[in-house]
């Protein structure tokens, strides 16, 4: 076994994000909604450094930095919405705010 | 003598210019007096042209100006005078002359008579350029300018609508006609290449064999042309109608000049006509059947001016009749008598009218003859001339000329007609004359009629009583070289033709007699019930053209004018905004607020794209 | 550099209004009226100094008599390409003499905001001028698009209300979005020219004579022209394109009347035969009979429409619309006494309309009503006023003697040999001119009067403007012969380029058929 | 080498699954870190041990701790279970899941048609390798990326503040707290 085929490790990416595509369209509560994007998040971190080794060049890895930066911002401010919205509306239902419509 | 010639159209057009640029500053005497000096002074000049012509009787042409030219299509404003025009131009300025004073007393005390002058001199103006020019476009633009004066003259008194529509309807009617004579015009400039009347009748016989199916089509334009301005058969309604006009206007359009506009159209186009024999023939038929159905209508009728109206139709249909049988100076000779003894019953008529305060129903009138006795002169002799009193009248010899060349030409039928015609005419004239001036006064209108007093209303009636008579007759026109020369045939079958001829004129004046004079009361209850009041009625109403025209033609065009009136094509236009709004209200219903929708909606879309790359590729 | 002139007067003119509306009303209409009579003097000027005779028959392709070529974008080829020769002298001069009409009819109509109605006005009119002038296609949108905003705002701010409750806003739009939409069907096939133009030469450029020597396909010239055609035809107006032109003139006030029946239909007429014919001879001939029925559909809807109407302004909108029926029909007949007879409808009919326009504003001053049930019997009350309509109305329903007559007639004569049977059912639609030109005249001044107060008497203005709009349409009735000569090389190089005998007897041969 | 990484690739996924089909949050986050944890073993036996670090450390260690914070401070109560549990009925997970296969069965697809012939051998690429890129070419970018956090810092701190309740709530979003309450 001389190695892992690259489109094993892409696959295997695939499988995660479209899993935590499904929770974020399933689950109502936004927790999970929040918790399903980093899921997603972290499968486009594993494709990057799954390419990334495979070429051997370290762009993949440094990507990958990026990608946490990214999820970790973007944690931080969906977790203070995730505040505001039980503060203000007693609910974590994300289909509680649709007033934006019609 | 060359300048002679504008200066007969010239003068009227001075005259409606300077009437009409006066912006009512002109008293009623002094438009009056510009009005009939312009018409005067251009009968001068046509006398000196006539003068000059009979010594030396060749064709004149005076050429103004270039109208148009663009490629070969030249045509000119150019004056032809020959013995045809000229008589025409004699009756034009000399009846018109006559028409324009006695329109001087008629009209006192009527408003807007500057109006009035101006556009009888406008009129004057149109039918002299009419009769001059030397090409079709220019005798187009006559033509159309008299069915302009005509429609202004009718409607003259436009205070009442009514009067205002009967002068629409004239115009619309003898617009039809026009648009036929323009598509002739149309046929002939694309085959012969040009509208010079001279160079067209020269070209016309080298192109065409006699009977080729284009110069049958163009003279039956021609003829439709002809038939619209000349109110026969088919195109006939507007002229009963016409009578809403002043009467001195009847009297000069509806009776002596516009109407025989058709008649000179075909003279002047005799070659053109002569190539097609069964256009030629059809014109018979026509003004026979015009004749016929305008001699019956005649007898049904109460208002005078309606009556005169139905016999100008008939008599026009004698002129048809004669141009149908080839005898085309028969048909200038009576047109000229016709002029003259038409225009003294209409004058006269018009004393009758004035002298009555605008009463012209005849059941209202009667015991006239001796309160007015000049107009009753005037319809007597009219009458008679009318008639075609033997020997004595003008209307015999131009009459009988006609039937005699009907005859020598062989159109039996036509003969027939001109007879029974001439039947009806006797009798609708004694009618006419009885009911008018005999018996006892039926409405105080009549009883307290004076007679109309002055020069003005004088000479103009006596100067047509003599033109009348048999010396009217001796006014031969001098058509020798301009139409061909008339069939000859023996002089037995002629003098026998005047004598039947004579004898059915008088049996209609017996029979009107004796009508009108013993038997009117069986006369009065066999029209008032059964089959007599239906046919009375049906002959009141013309034979009921009108009434067809006005539901198959006019109702329908208005129907379509109220059901269009909004604009439905445009409408359609208005689906495209409709079709926008539409999309607007489907596309804001996916906006639905839920983001797990907007998730599900992206991820779709994704899963779309990626799917269509992947087979694409 | 005078061609520069004629077309810079009038935007200059256009600004000093505005900057003058400061200093009272009176001034602003003053400099208008300067300005559009300058206009006029320097293209009267241009025609007597130059001679529009024929050019000699073998000439180069195409002789403008004047000529001014800059270059404006070089990349894409486009110049500022003005050039001048007898159609577009003839329009101009048209254009300079109604714009001062058009002054002179709103001289106590316009009183709100005089100076900026006077700019709008005159932008309009230069406008126009450039679309006459503009050879360069690039040049040609761009003014055939620029002279549509001014008008917006003329018919939204200065507009009369709605009759039937349509306000002027909805009309102005309705005319902005028919002419936009039409503009930019006219700008993809400009485009495809210069593209073709491009693959067959490998370089930009959108001047008249490049573009004119294009080879193309059969198809696809088919629809660039009608690419131009439509925007032609919405303009002109065609009968299925022509919802824009009544509420437009109903809502109009008087001077944007005058000018967009006198001068902004004449740039539709204008453009087919500087644009549409030449370019696409062949489809332009094998799109003939389908113009020439939608030319005989225009005469009769114009005119049933007409009749139907009770806005004064409305029937003579529609009966712009019948007329224009025949400039279409004149324009693909294709020979040169039709082309002839174009010209001088389009003149004729620019000053019939123009006149007509002039006096319902002038009744509307009166009356305050556009509405013809409330009108009847004038003739007693309004003296000069009736007089002149009824000449007018003599000229719509071309009565010879006037200009329209000799266009109507010339264009009848000239197709007549094309296409008989079009002819024969348009002049069918003389009837219905009568018609309704007498039904105008007949509910407005005959008839029982509705109260016998004498209505105010045309004053010297009113006086002078008809006279010399009546004297016009007379003098070219009855002497046209300068008119036909200016038009007349201009005319010649259309009908050479349309009318390539060969394809001309197909027609022939497909009428008598 | 092969064997850590296909058997934490399932780890990692069969957690990811007990992410999304738990009703308890707290157990859906504990789930969360489980799978975090298996994808760092994935990167360690690809041979990105610097990722795989980063993974643990910040991932793992803070983010998700973050996250254990929020859903403590909410202290959702046995009610968002139950209504988790209503809100999960089939009828409302069957469409997603289906769409969400769909989308994975193309991917899968296109990776599989698109037959990448690359090998990862394992060898590692160290973080020396990494920071010398960090800070060589992209040194701009890790730039951009501090500035991220900080406008995230910032937007966290503004946005998450609890504002006392009875502050009279300006009339713009009074429509939101009457319809809300």
């Amino acid at each position: 076994m001389n190695g892992v085929p690259l489109d094993h490790a892409l696959v295997l990416a695939s499988i995660l994000f479209t899993l935590g595509l499904a929770g974020l369209m399933i689950r109502r509560n936004m927790v999970f909604v929040l918790m399903s994007l980093e899921i997603m998040l972290n499968a486009a971190g594993l494709a990057f450094i799954a390419g990334g080794t495979a070429w051997g060049q370290p762009e993949g890895q440094a990507m990958f930095l990026l990608v946490i930066t990214l999820a970790a911002a973007e944690a931080s401010v969906g977790l203070a919405l995730l505040i505001q919205l039980n503060q203000r509306f007693k609910t974590l239902d994300t289909d509680a705010v649709s007033r934006m419509r019609g | 003598m060359s300048f002679l010639l504008p200066l007969t159209f010239l003068l009227p057009l001075a005259g409606t210019l300077l009437l009409s640029l006066s912006r009512g500053r002109l008293g009623e005497r002094a438009s009056a007096a510009i009005g009939t000096a312009s018409v005067g002074l251009s009968a001068l000049a046509t006398a000196a042209l006539i003068a000059g012509y009979l010594e030396a009787p060749e064709r004149q042409v005076v050429t103004l100006w270039t109208w148009v030219s663009v490629g070969d299509f030249q045509p000119t404003l150019g004056l032809a005078l020959d013995g045809l025009s000229l008589t025409l131009l004699g009756v034009i300025t000399g009846v018109g002359l006559l028409i324009h004073l006695f329109a001087a007393w008629y009209m006192r005390g009527e408003s807007g008579i500057t109006r009035f002058y101006a556009y009888m001199n406008l009129f004057v103006f149109s039918m002299v350029l009419l009769v001059l020019g030397d090409n079709l476009l220019l005798l187009f633009l006559g033509w159309e300018g008299v069915g302009l004066c005509s429609y202004l003259l009718i409607g003259y008194y436009y205070r009442t609508a009514a009067n205002g529509w009967a002068a629409f309807k004239a115009f619309i009617v003898t617009r039809v006609g026009d648009v036929f004579l323009a598509i002739g015009l149309f046929l002939l400039f694309r085959e012969l290449g040009t509208l010079n009347i001279a160079q067209l009748l020269e070209r016309a016989p080298q192109l065409w064999a006699e009977g080729a199916p284009t110069v049958e089509l163009a003279a039956l334009l021609l003829l439709g042309g002809a038939l619209g301005k000349s109110a026969q058969l088919p195109l006939h309604t507007w002229l009963a109608d016409a009578m809403a006009g002043p009467t001195p206007v009847s009297a000069l359009i509806h009776a002596a000049t516009m109407v025989t506009a058709g008649v000179y159209l075909i003279a002047r186009m005799h070659e053109l006509f002569l190539l097609a024999p069964d256009v030629l023939l059809l014109t018979g038929v026509i003004g026979a059947l015009t004749l016929l159905a305008a001699g019956f209508a005649a007898l049904a009728q109460t208002d005078i001016k309606r009556v005169l109206a139905y016999s100008t139709m008939s008599q026009i249909g004698y002129m048809f009749l004669a141009l149908g049988a080839g005898a085309f100076d028969a048909a200038i000779f009576h047109l000229m008598t016709h002029a003259f003894f038409k225009a003294l019953l209409f004058l006269s008529a018009g004393a009758v009218i004035v002298s009555c305060h605008h009463e012209q129903d005849m059941r209202r009138l009667g015991g006239l003859w001796r309160k007015l006795p000049l107009a009753y002169a005037g319809f007597v002799v009219g009458g008679a001339a009318l008639a075609a009193l033997p020997l004595v009248t003008a209307g015999f010899y131009s009459k009988d000329e006609i039937l005699w060349q009907a005859l020598a030409a062989g159109h039996g039928g036509l003969l027939v007609a001109g007879l029974v015609g001439a039947f009806l005419t006797s009798i609708y004239t004694l009618r006419l004359i009885i009911k008018t001036f005999h018996g006892e006064a039926k409405s105080d209108n009549a009883r307290h009629a004076e007679a109309g007093q002055g020069l003005a209303h004088g000479v103009p009636l006596i100067v047509l009583m003599v033109l009348s008579t048999f010396l009217g007759a001796w006014l031969t026109p001098p058509l020798a070289g301009v139409l061909p020369d008339p069939h000859e045939g023996s002089a037995g079958w002629h003098t026998a033709l005047e004598i039947v001829a004579s004898l059915v004129a008088l049996g209609g004046l017996a029979l009107a007699a004796w009508l009108f004079l013993r038997r009117r009361k069986w006369l009065a209850e066999q029209t008032s019930q059964g089959w007599g009041a239906r046919l009375w009625r049906w002959w009141h109403h013309a034979w009921g053209f009108d009434t067809a025209y006005d539901r198959g033609l006019v109702r329908p065009y208005w129907r379509t004018v109220h059901a269009l009136r909004s604009d439905r094509v445009d409408g359609l236009f208005g689906l495209v905004a409709i079709m926008v709004r539409m999309t607007h209200l489907g596309l804001s219903w996916t906006q639905t607020g839920k983001l797990r929708f907007y998730g599900l909606s992206m991820v779709g879309g994704a899963t779309l794209v990626i799917l269509v790359l992947a087979l694409v590729r | 550099m005078t061609l520069v002139g004629l077309i810079v007067i009038p935007f200059l003119g256009g600004l000093l209004c505005w900057l003058a509306e400061r200093r009272g009303d009176r001034l602003p209409r003053w400099i208008a009226l300067g300005t559009m009579a300058l206009e006029l003097l320097l293209t009267l000027g241009v025609w007597l100094s130059h001679d529009f005779s024929l050019p000699s028959p073998g000439g180069e392709a195409s002789t403008w008599a004047m000529e001014w070529r800059v270059p404006w974008i070089p990349r894409f080829g486009i110049e500022v390409h003005l050039a001048l020769d007898g159609l577009s002298l003839v329009l101009i001069a048209l254009t300079g003499f109604l714009g001062m009409l058009a002054v002179l009819c709103s001289w106590r109509e316009i009183v709100r905001r005089v100076g900026f109605f006077h700019l709008n006005l005159l932008w309009i009119l230069g406008g126009v001028v450039g679309v006459f002038l503009a050879i360069d296609l690039f040049l040609f949108f761009f003014f055939w698009e620029m002279m549509l905003v001014p008008m917006y705002f003329l018919i939204a701010l200065w507009g009369h209300s709605g009759s039937e409750g349509r306000t002027r806003i909805r009309a102005a739009t309705k005319f902005f979005i028919y002419t936009q939409a039409s503009g930019l069907l006219m700008l993809v096939s400009i485009l495809g020219l210069v593209f073709a133009h491009h693959a067959a030469t490998g370089e930009y450029s959108f001047s008249y004579d490049a573009l004119r020597d294009v080879t193309l396909s059969e198809p696809v010239a088919m629809w660039l022209m009608l690419g131009f055609f439509i925007a032609f035809a919405v303009k002109l107006p065609v009968v299925p394109l022509h919802g824009w032109l009544p509420d437009a003139h109903a809502q109009a006030p008087t001077a944007g009347s005058v000018d967009l029946a006198g001068i902004l239909l004449k740039t539709a007429a204008y453009g087919m035969l500087r644009f549409a014919l030449p370019f696409f001879p062949e489809a332009s001939q094998a799109f003939a009979p389908v113009a020439m029925a939608l030319g005989v559909v225009g005469i009769f809807y114009g005119a049933v429409l007409a009749c139907g109407q009770n806005d004064i302004k409305r029937l003579v909108a529609y009966t712009s619309i019948s007329h224009m029926g025949f400039v279409l029909i004149g324009i693909y007949a294709g020979t040169s006494l039709a082309l002839q007879g174009v010209v001088m409808l389009m003149v004729a009919h620019a000053f019939s309309a123009a006149g007509l326009f002039i006096l319902s504003g002038q009744l509307y001053e009166r009356l305050h009503t556009r509405d013809m049930r409330e009108m009847g019997g004038l003739w007693g009350r309004a003296g000069g006023l009736s007089g002149f309509t009824l000449c007018f109305v003599a000229a719509s329903l071309g009565l010879p003697g006037t200009a329209n007559f000799l266009g109507e007639f010339m264009v009848l004569f000239g197709s007549f040999s094309v296409a008989p049977w079009t002819v024969v059912i348009a002049s069918g639609g003389l009837v219905l001119a009568a018609v309704y030109s007498l039904l105008l005249m007949q509910r407005v001044h005959f008839g029982p009067p509705k109260d016998s107060a004498p209505l105010a008497d045309l004053d010297g203005r009113e006086y002078g403007m008809l006279l010399g709009l009546l004297a016009l349409v007379l003098l070219f009735g009855l002497y046209p012969q300068p008119l036909l000569d200016t038009t007349g090389a201009a005319m010649s190089e259309v009908q050479r380029l349309f009318g390539n005998t060969e394809l001309l007897d197909a027609t022939l041969t497909w009428e008598a058929s | 080498m092969e064997i850590a990484f296909y058997l934490s690739g399932l780890v990692a996924v069969l957690a990811t699954l007990g992410v999304i089909s738990n009703t308890n949050p707290v157990h859906a986050l504990l789930y969360l870190i489980v799978s975090l944890i298996a994808v760092a073993l994935v990167f360690f036996s690809l041979g990105a041990p610097f990722a795989g670090a980063l993974e643990i450390i910040v991932y793992a260690g803070a983010i998700m701790v973050l996250f254990v914070f929020v859903v403590m401070m909410l202290n959702l109560g046995e009610a968002v279970v139950a209504q988790e549990r209503a809100w999960l009925r089939p009828r409302t997970w069957l469409g997603p899941a289906l769409l969400a296969g769909v989308l994975l069965v193309t991917l899968v697809g296109t990776l599989w048609r698109g037959d990448i012939g690359l090998v990862i051998e394992g060898e590692t690429l160290t973080a020396k390798a990494v920071g010398t890129l960090l800070f060589g070419p992209w040194l701009l970018i890790v730039e951009l990326a501090a500035i991220l956090l900080l406008a995230a810092l910032v937007t966290a701190s503004h946005v998450g503040r609890l504002r006392p309740p009875e502050k009279p709530p300006t009339d713009r979003e009074s429509g939101a707290r009457k319809e809300a309450s």
